[in-house]
């Protein structure tokens, strides 16, 4: 693997990387004693290997080190449902491997391709294969599935940083700007909120989330300016940190109540105040409550992206609907009270608040740090402009209305929403035919054997 | 040597090969075949390789067709013969 | 069915012809035919070289014995792995043969064979012939036992352990040999630089160590392949083996 | 002289081998090949004089020592069902 | 019992003739290495072929006894049945219309000896009209194959071996 | 004396060719299987031994003796294992059950018999 | 050393070892043994002694038939004594030394693949890949009691010889045109013959190497073999026999095929991609441990065949390091999931549950093993499969460089459903728990091999000597100059 | 006469591929092997023959010699094929106890 000395943003990403594991760690310290020493392992390595490819200064020894950490998350992953898991590996690695593809395509024996822009005939396979990777639209078929299913410090760790890598790599990648990764990033962040919205699954409507928050990202990264690049960058920290803190929250539900289904709970809020505060921070972060570190990442995303009118209001629209979908996620989850909801079973340890209260606290921090100094690159002031408040709010404020207004519109359904993962089954089983009509041509006949190889002797002779 | 007694030789030589392909029987299949032999051997006579057509009279009359005709008495106590004509 | 077959065998005749008309269109005829490359050397320096008469001999047991001993061990292998195929099984016994007149004529018959074939093995650097020859010639003696005398005579006659023996042995003398004009000559399989008498050629003694490797090679085929002979006649069946589902 | 005398021979090979294509009987094969063994012995026995070169007659040797080999073993074949009684 | 070194001499002997007509030399390394390979022949079969307990291994028989003159007539005998035989299958096989009436008889042979048995019966397959098929050693009979029987039925073929035994006796007295 | 040999050489082998030609005539011609033994045995021996007197006296007209030698070997070897050879035919062909064709006397059948009970 | 010794070793061990039972039944068991030292170590000394050309009898080259040693063949050699010392470590643990007559062929095969490799004359080539084949048709059919192995035997036996006749027909052609038989003189004056000769010579030659290796037209024996063959010989088909006709295709194709002709290695290319294709897709279906894994060498095959297609001293450098890399890993593959098949008493995956509570070891061997060969970075597997996609990048040879790229994720597919299943629940427990101290050593020596293997890019004696056998191997004015010099 | 030659060993080497190719009985597939493996030897032979050679055995006796160097491979070849077909023929023995057929189409256990 060759390194390189690290720049700001790789030392961003490892500081970010060392977080979350930490808090991941934290949490998954405390579900149980046995074995939980054992089970910390990977979550290290996962670390190690995510800075190594936050290190990586050519595009191979990146690839190396991202399918490294998706083997170490693949072992945690394991413990919550072993499909998911396998679906998960295989997944990234055929990201990697059309990242290997294209990397390959750009290299000699003589040198390999360093991280960075990449020629433009190669870029669309790049795109893929990050793509996979950072859950574009159409390849994130492998995403909602492994966040719900997953353990739930593999799902923080998941959402919270692998994702991330993949849109570190893009960020590596794109160098001008790029308006179809823009109109991805768009689609993407609407797309991710409507599914949300129509889901009932707690851990399933946060994977959805992540895809619409990483849809801002792309779009704000596809600018290609310094700007954007910066807002990429916050807010792929902002979001980690929250994000992080909402599947811990989540996930302390699942322990308390044994039940992720949002039809299912409903007094946590009074269980478990505490809880219920920490969830308020990152809900109001991803909904971009001003003041909060979402609010000043969206803040600066929109400010990179002032020339595109309708991406803003695309964006906008992506806030409202993540503030409805998480009023909906408050409400259900731990407000919305009747008698016959069940007791709590489990119980958090002192180490699972400790956890997310570092990510609270962290999250806090991150919302406050570029409020009280110029740290972003943005004209003085622009963070407190009222401009800024009003567009940040109206979203919010609309979206708590809406919510009001029309309850029932958003009471979560029994039922999943059809994804493009449900067309895996019926694509494999599509697939698979021909292969079964392929397992057929070894029938054991050795003339047909022999008479096959007489024929390719016929096409070779034929074709020199 | 002739052409034309060559070419009436190899023809020879293509029938008994063909005899041993398509005949129904497998022991006039080996007959056949033993009389291939021999004519590829009178064959390399007459292209003066002396050496090779010892071996091949050796190797074909003593090993070959001896072995095809253990094998095929080993085989005879049960099963058919499957290149039989299916009305027959 | 009927159908079905005459399709098959159409389409075994076009493979047939298209291959043959390949090959056919591959046959080069006028600018290499004859003598050409080492061939030349073989012909005209065969007597410096080796002293033996037949050409043929000294390439095979000379220039290109290592080809001989890759050819020897062909059969070897062969020998062994039919013993091998055909290994730990009772054996059928019979005195059972042919008539009483085939038996008397066959042993008046078997001690000339066996002269013919040593002549061959012996006289392989003069005339055509050779080890293989001979060997395979003995080979089918011993077939001729099973056959005509019943296979519990030949059983008398030969232990497998002394034809295993002859048959190592022969292989063995093959590699000494050839280790022998390693030592001596440089190279394996050396002949006349090593040592070995070039002698007079046409006469019994000389070609080096082409006789030799003939007598080797005779023992070593003439030994397996009634070896390989003797495991193929007599085999009964084994309860124990596996049968394969019904297809 | 010897060239019509091969030709002969040849042509007498080939109508003996018509007894092998047709050979009603298995043991009528047997008989046309041990014809045509003898046949062809001589034929090569023939073929060194054609030549003028003795070397030839070993192989005519070989096949009258081996050729009988053949026929016996295809006679106990044929009487037995099996060589290894 | 005694092997009497004799015997085996006889069929040195005849190896070594063999031996001479095959390598076709008379150099001295051809005939030494000759005599090694007749000793080893001789030394490896002669126990099972000629000695040996088996049925049809010549020992404890009363070997024949050659004249020299009739060994000299015999051959000329012997072509000339053939040349006969011959002619004769020859001119059946050529006529237009093959009319045979086949047999199979049995013939008693006054050979005590099975060696001269076996030789008789190939010279009865060799000679015209007749084919062993099979030998009844114990009781000295042997089934033949007659091609026609002609106008004398079966007497004339019985006469025709007869004739044949008689010279063979004269050769082996 | 070379030339008488080679004439008789000439003799020998058109007689030889003849009988050769008789006895595959026979063999095709004949109606079963002892039948064609007879031609098989007699006139091909017969023949085969005029052609191979032919080609040693070929060898000896060329004063090549042991070539003349070698022929005789061979067809001695010929004449030593033709008859035991249709011997053994004729006896796989009774013993597997061939009935000869239009037999007059059957003797061998009742010795058979006796041997199977 | 002289180079013949290598080849002389075994042949010596093979014609002792039944004089050992004859006449002292109680050493051969210590003579398998030493004379396998033995030919390991000869086999080592000769590819250590550096480049080297010795010719039998001491003629000339053009008279005599010549081995050469050069780096392609010093590194065929390694890997040849490396994969043959461990299946017969495994196959004297397995067997014991009761089947004496098995040893007699391995050593022969060995003999034969050693020769294969050294010599450089086209006859005595085919010569080699007979004795070669015949071996592996009988190792391949022991032990002859089961139904598999003796049907597995045949077939390969049919094809074997069919492509041995093909291989000889290419031979006859070439000498019919040339009059040569020296694989060095043959390069120079074969480009001389007619267009027509040319093709029949290099059509009959590369068939005849694709049914030896089993690459698709001809691959059909090569499930059945290896599923039915005992594990130590599996290992051995796969790690070492389907090398060595991979040594000769490339051996060939660069020495008689590249001068003449470009186009056959876009007939190598095509092939080779529908046989990775094909070997991944069939081993996704399968249910039998054994079969899965030897689909998988069908698809390696196809890799390995990619990397030569490719024309260039890269692809032939991801050839060899591939070949190395599927050597450790398949053999180690194949000898564990013997030993797990054998706990379960059966090869069906869906039986093989919760063997990792039994067999911890074997088990993450296992897994190392299949990553590997999977291609899961940083195994060796992903660095010979990265050396393969450069090569073939600078080839322009897209699609088998995806397909390749592709077979990764399907090969992770299928190895993770074995794997699962040892992770799983445990339905019964193993009958008997027999220990394999050799088999577990050379697993373990295997997986050591394989994490060596992963780091020799980095390692520069290594690297560089990977890369001179791409250049010498591509440079066949070289080869023929240090033969006729 | 060459061309015959060449023209009579294709022709047999492809008599031999079509027997394989279709005809049901595994005698008859191993009899094909032998057809072809006839055809190649003729092949090979025939390249080295020279109108109006003469064996090469020394000495010449009238004339130039024919190529011997074929010859030599033709007979390894012969050897080579010899064993071929007598292990074939051992595997069928061994085939027909298993399964009591010599039919290739009813050999298929080993399948997909």
């Amino acid at each position: 693997m060759t390194m390189t000395r690290p720049d700001n943003l790789s030392l961003t990403m490892i500081a970010l990387a060392l977080v979350m594991t930490g808090a991941s760690s934290l949490f998954a310290g405390s579900r149980d004693k046995e074995g939980s020493r054992r089970d910390l392992v990977p979550l290290w390595l996962f670390c190690l290997f995510a800075c190594l490819t936050a290190l990586a200064s050519t595009w191979l020894s990146f690839i190396i080190g991202l399918e490294l950490s998706t083997l170490s998350l693949f072992t945690i992953i394991r413990k919550g449902d072993e499909a998911t898991s396998r679906l998960y590996l295989l997944a990234q690695l055929a990201g990697a491997s059309v990242l290997l593809f294209a990397t390959s395509l750009g290299s000699s024996f003589e040198g390999n391709l360093p991280l960075g822009p990449v020629p433009p005939g190669l870029f669309p396979l790049f795109v893929i294969g990050l793509g996979v990777k950072a859950a574009l639209p159409g390849l994130h078929f492998w995403l909602p599935r492994t966040h719900s299913q997953a353990p739930t410090e593999a799902s923080a760790l998941l959402s919270g940083y692998a994702v991330k890598m993949g849109i570190y790599g893009l960020l590596r990648l794109v160098g001008d700007p790029s308006p179809p990764l823009l109109l991805l990033g768009i689609v993407m962040a609407l797309y991710g909120v409507v599914q949300a919205l129509l889901q009932h699954d707690a851990k399933r409507l946060l994977a959805y989330h992540t895809i619409s928050q990483l849809g801002f990202i792309v779009a704000a990264l596809s600018t290609g300016t310094p700007l954007g690049r910066t807002a990429a960058l916050f807010h792929i920290v902002a979001h980690a940190l929250f994000k992080g803190l909402l599947f811990l929250s989540a996930g302390s539900l699942e322990r308390l109540y044994g039940s992720r289904d949002l039809n299912g709970l409903g007094r946590a809020g009074r269980d478990a105040p505490l809880l219920f505060g920490l969830f308020l921070v990152g809900a109001s972060a991803i909904a971009g409550c001003p003041f909060t570190s979402g609010y000043v990442s969206k803040i600066v995303i929109k400010s990179a992206l002032t020339d595109q009118g309708q991406a803003v209001l695309g964006l906008q629209l992506a806030g409202l609907g993540t503030t409805l979908s998480f009023c909906k996620f408050g409400y259900y989850g731990f407000w919305k009270s009747s008698g016959d909801r069940p007791e709590p079973r489990g119980f958090l340890g002192r180490q699972a608040y400790g956890a997310m209260a570092l990510l609270a606290a962290a999250t806090a921090l991150v919302g406050a740090g570029p409020l009280l100094y110029p740290l972003l690159p943005l004209p003085e002031g622009t963070l407190l402009a009222p401009k800024a408040l009003v567009d940040a709010t109206i979203p919010v404020i609309a979206g708590i209305v809406l919510f009001a207004l029309f309850p029932g519109l958003f009471r979560p359904r029994h039922k999943d929403v059809a994804d493009v993962e449900n067309a895996l089954a019926p694509l494999g089983r599509l697939l698979l035919f021909p292969l079964t009509l392929l397992r057929l041509s070894h029938t054991g006949r050795l003339r047909a054997y022999i008479a096959l190889i007489v024929a390719a002797l016929i096409a070779i002779f034929h074709s020199l | 040597m002739s052409t034309a007694f060559f070419t009436f030789l190899a023809a020879f030589l293509v029938v008994t090969a063909l005899t041993a392909s398509e005949a129904q029987d497998m022991l006039s299949a080996v007959i056949a075949l033993s009389v291939f032999g021999v004519l590829m051997a009178i064959i390399f006579v007459i292209l003066q390789a002396p050496d090779v057509a010892l071996t091949q009279a050796i190797i074909n009359s003593g090993l070959v067709t001896s072995l095809f005709l253990v094998a095929y008495s080993q085989t005879q106590k049960r099963g058919d013969d499957p290149d039989r004509e299916d009305d027959r | 069915m009927r159908v079905h077959r005459n399709l098959q065998r159409l389409g075994a005749l076009g493979l047939s012809l298209a291959l043959g008309w390949w090959l056919w269109q591959g046959v080069t005829i006028s600018p290499f035919q004859g003598i050409t490359g080492p061939a030349a050397r073989y012909i005209h320096g065969t007597a410096r070289d080796t002293g033996a008469a037949n050409v043929v001999a000294a390439i095979l047991f000379d220039y290109r014995g290592f080809d001989t001993l890759g050819e020897a061990s062909v059969i070897y292998t062969t020998v062994c792995g039919v013993a091998l195929l055909f290994a730990k099984r009772r054996y059928r016994r019979s005195s059972h043969g042919l008539s009483f007149i085939v038996k008397r004529g066959m042993a008046l018959l078997v001690p000339f064979i066996l002269l013919y074939a040593s002549s061959i093995i012996v006289m392989g650097h003069l005339s055509p012939g050779g080890g293989f020859q001979g060997g395979a010639v003995m080979a089918t003696v011993t077939v001729l036992f099973c056959v005509i005398y019943g296979s519990s005579f030949e059983a008398a006659r030969v232990s497998p352990k002394v034809k295993e023996t002859i048959e190592s042995s022969g292989a063995l003398l093959f590699t000494a040999i050839g280790l022998i004009g390693l030592v001596t000559g440089g190279a394996f399989l050396t002949n006349s630089a090593a040592g070995f008498p070039r002698g007079m050629m046409g006469h019994l003694v000389s070609g080096g160590t082409i006789p030799l490797l003939n007598i080797a090679v005779g023992m070593k085929v003439g030994a397996g392949l009634s070896t390989l002979f003797y495991s193929m006649v007599k085999i009964l069946e084994d309860p124990t083996e596996s049968s394969p589902p019904e297809v | 002289m010897t060239a019509f005398v091969l030709w002969g021979l040849l042509l007498t090979a080939a109508l003996g081998f018509w007894r092998v294509i047709v050979g009603p009987t298995i043991p009528d094969r047997i008989v046309a090949a041990d014809t045509l063994a003898t046949i062809l012995t001589t034929f090569i026995a023939l073929l060194a004089v054609y030549f003028e070169n003795a070397v030839f007659l070993d192989i005519a040797l070989a096949f009258a020592v081996l050729s009988f080999a053949d026929v016996l073993i295809m006679a106990k074949y044929f009487e037995h069902g099996e060589l290894h009684r | 019992m005694k092997v009497s070194p004799i015997k085996p001499m006889v069929l040195a002997v005849a190896l070594f003739l063999a031996w001479m007509a095959t390598t076709g030399r008379l150099d001295l390394p051809f005939l030494l290495t000759g005599a090694v390979i007749v000793a080893i022949v001789v030394r490896i079969t002669w126990a099972t072929f000629f000695a040996g307990a088996h049925d049809f291994s010549l020992r404890g028989k009363p070997w024949p006894k050659p004249c020299i003159a009739a060994l000299l007539a015999y051959p000329l005998f012997f072509f000339g049945e053939l040349l006969y035989a011959t002619w004769e299958v020859a001119l059946i096989a050529l006529r237009p219309y093959i009319e045979l009436n086949p047999a199979i008889i049995r013939v008693d042979s006054r050979f005590h000896n099975s060696t001269a048995l076996v030789l008789l019966a190939n010279q009865i397959t060799l000679t015209p009209g007749t084919l062993t098929i099979d030998a009844d050693i114990p009781h000295q009979g042997l089934y033949i194959h007659a091609l026609d029987l002609g106008k004398e039925g079966i007497d004339g073929v019985k006469k025709q071996i007869h004739k044949l035994e008689q010279q063979m006796e004269e050769l082996i007295r | 004396m070379s030339d008488l040999f080679f004439g008789l050489s000439t003799v020998f082998m058109v007689a030889g060719l003849f009988f050769a030609f008789a006895s595959v005539v026979g063999v095709i011609r004949f109606p079963d299987v002892y039948t064609r033994l007879h031609a098989s045995t007699k006139a091909l021996s017969g023949g085969a031994m005029m052609i191979l007197a032919g080609t040693a006296f070929r060898a000896a007209a060329a004063g090549h003796w042991p070539a003349m030698v070698k022929t005789l070997l061979i067809a001695a070897f010929l004449l030593a294992t033709n008859p035991l050879a249709s011997h053994a035919i004729a006896r796989a062909c009774y013993r597997h059950g061939i009935v000869p064709k239009g037999t007059v006397i059957d003797e061998y059948a009742e010795k058979i018999r006796g041997d199977r009970s | 050393m002289n180079p013949v010794l290598a080849i002389v070793a075994p042949f010596l061990a093979a014609f002792t070892i039944p004089l050992f039972f004859v006449f002292r039944k109680k050493w051969v068991g210590t003579a398998v043994i030493l004379f396998g030292v033995l030919s390991a170590l000869t086999a080592l000394f000769v590819a250590a002694g550096g480049e080297a050309v010795t010719v039998m009898g001491g003629w000339q080259p053009e008279v005599g038939i010549a081995l050469v040693v050069d780096s392609l063949t010093t590194a065929f050699l390694i890997l040849a004594s490396l994969g043959f010392s461990a299946s017969l470590s495994a196959a004297a643990e397995t067997f014991g030394y009761g089947p004496w007559r098995f040893y007699v062929l391995f050593f022969l095969s060995w003999a034969a693949t050693n020769g294969i490799i050294l010599t450089g004359d086209l006859f005595n080539l085919f010569v080699f890949f007979e004795i070669f084949s015949v071996a592996a048709y009988l190792v391949v059919a022991y032990p002859p009691r089961s139904w598999q192995a003796i049907e597995a035997g045949f077939k390969y036996l049919i094809f074997g010889t069919v492509g041995a006749l093909f291989l000889l027909i290419g031979i006859a052609y070439a000498f019919m045109a040339t009059g040569q038989l020296n694989m060095a003189i043959l390069a120079r004056v074969l480009p001389r013959a007619p267009e027509a000769t040319l093709s029949v010579v290099i059509g009959c030659l590369v068939v005849g190497l694709f049914i030896k290796s089993g690459t698709v037209p001809g691959h059909f024996w090569l499930p059945d073999a290896h599923s039915s063959a005992q594990t130590p010989v599996s290992a051995l088909l796969s790690g070492v026999f389907v090398k060595v006709s991979l040594y000769a295709l490339i051996r060939l194709a660069f020495l008689l095929f590249g001068s003449a002709d470009d186009r056959v290695f876009f007939v190598l290319l095509l092939f080779g991609t529908v046989t990775l294709c094909l070997g991944h897709l069939m081993a996704f279906q399968q249910e039998d441990i054994k079969r899965l894994l030897a689909y998988s060498t069908v698809a390696q095959v196809g890799t390995i065949v990619i990397a030569i297609g490719c024309a260039s001293s890269g692809g032939v450098t991801a050839a060899v390091y591939h070949a190395f890399n599927h050597m450790a890993a398949k053999m180690g593959l194949f000898l564990v999931s013997g030993v797990l098949a054998e706990d379960r008493a059966s090869r069906d995956i869906a039986q093989m549950g919760g063997l990792f509570r039994h067999r911890p070891l074997f088990v993450l061997a296992f897994c190392l093993f299949a990553a590997s060969i999977a291609g899961i970075p940083p195994l060796n597997g992903f660095m010979s499969k990265w050396f393969l996609l450069v090569a073939a990048a600078e080839r322009g040879a897209l699609i088998p460089a995806a397909a390749v790229v592709a077979g990764t994720v399907l090969s992770a597919a299928y190895y993770l459903r074995p794997i699962t299943a040892f992770f799983g629940p445990a339905e019964t427990e193993p009958p008997h728990h027999r220990p394999h101290p050799v088999t577990g050593a050379i697993v373990a020596l295997l997986a050591l091999l394989c994490l060596v293997l992963a780091l020799a890019p980095y390692i520069g004696p290594l690297k560089e000597g990977l890369l001179a056998v791409g250049r010498d191997t591509v440079n066949g004015a070289r080869y023929i100059e240090r033969v006729l010099r | 006469m060459l061309p015959i030659s060449y023209g009579t060993a294709i022709v047999v080497f492809c008599i031999g591929l079509y027997t394989i190719l279709s005809k049901r009985n595994l005698f008859k597939t191993v009899i094909g092997l032998s057809l072809m493996e006839g055809g190649v030897l003729m092949l090979i032979t025939s390249s080295g023959y020279v109108p109006g050679g003469v064996p090469a055995l020394l000495p010449f006796a009238g004339g130039e010699p024919v190529n011997p160097l074929p010859h030599s491979f033709t007979l390894t070849a012969i050897v080579i094929g010899a064993a071929d077909v007598a292990l074939a023929l051992a595997f069928i023995i061994k085939i027909h106890r298993r399964y009591g057929t010599v039919d290739i189409d009813k050999i298929r256990g080993l399948r997909g």
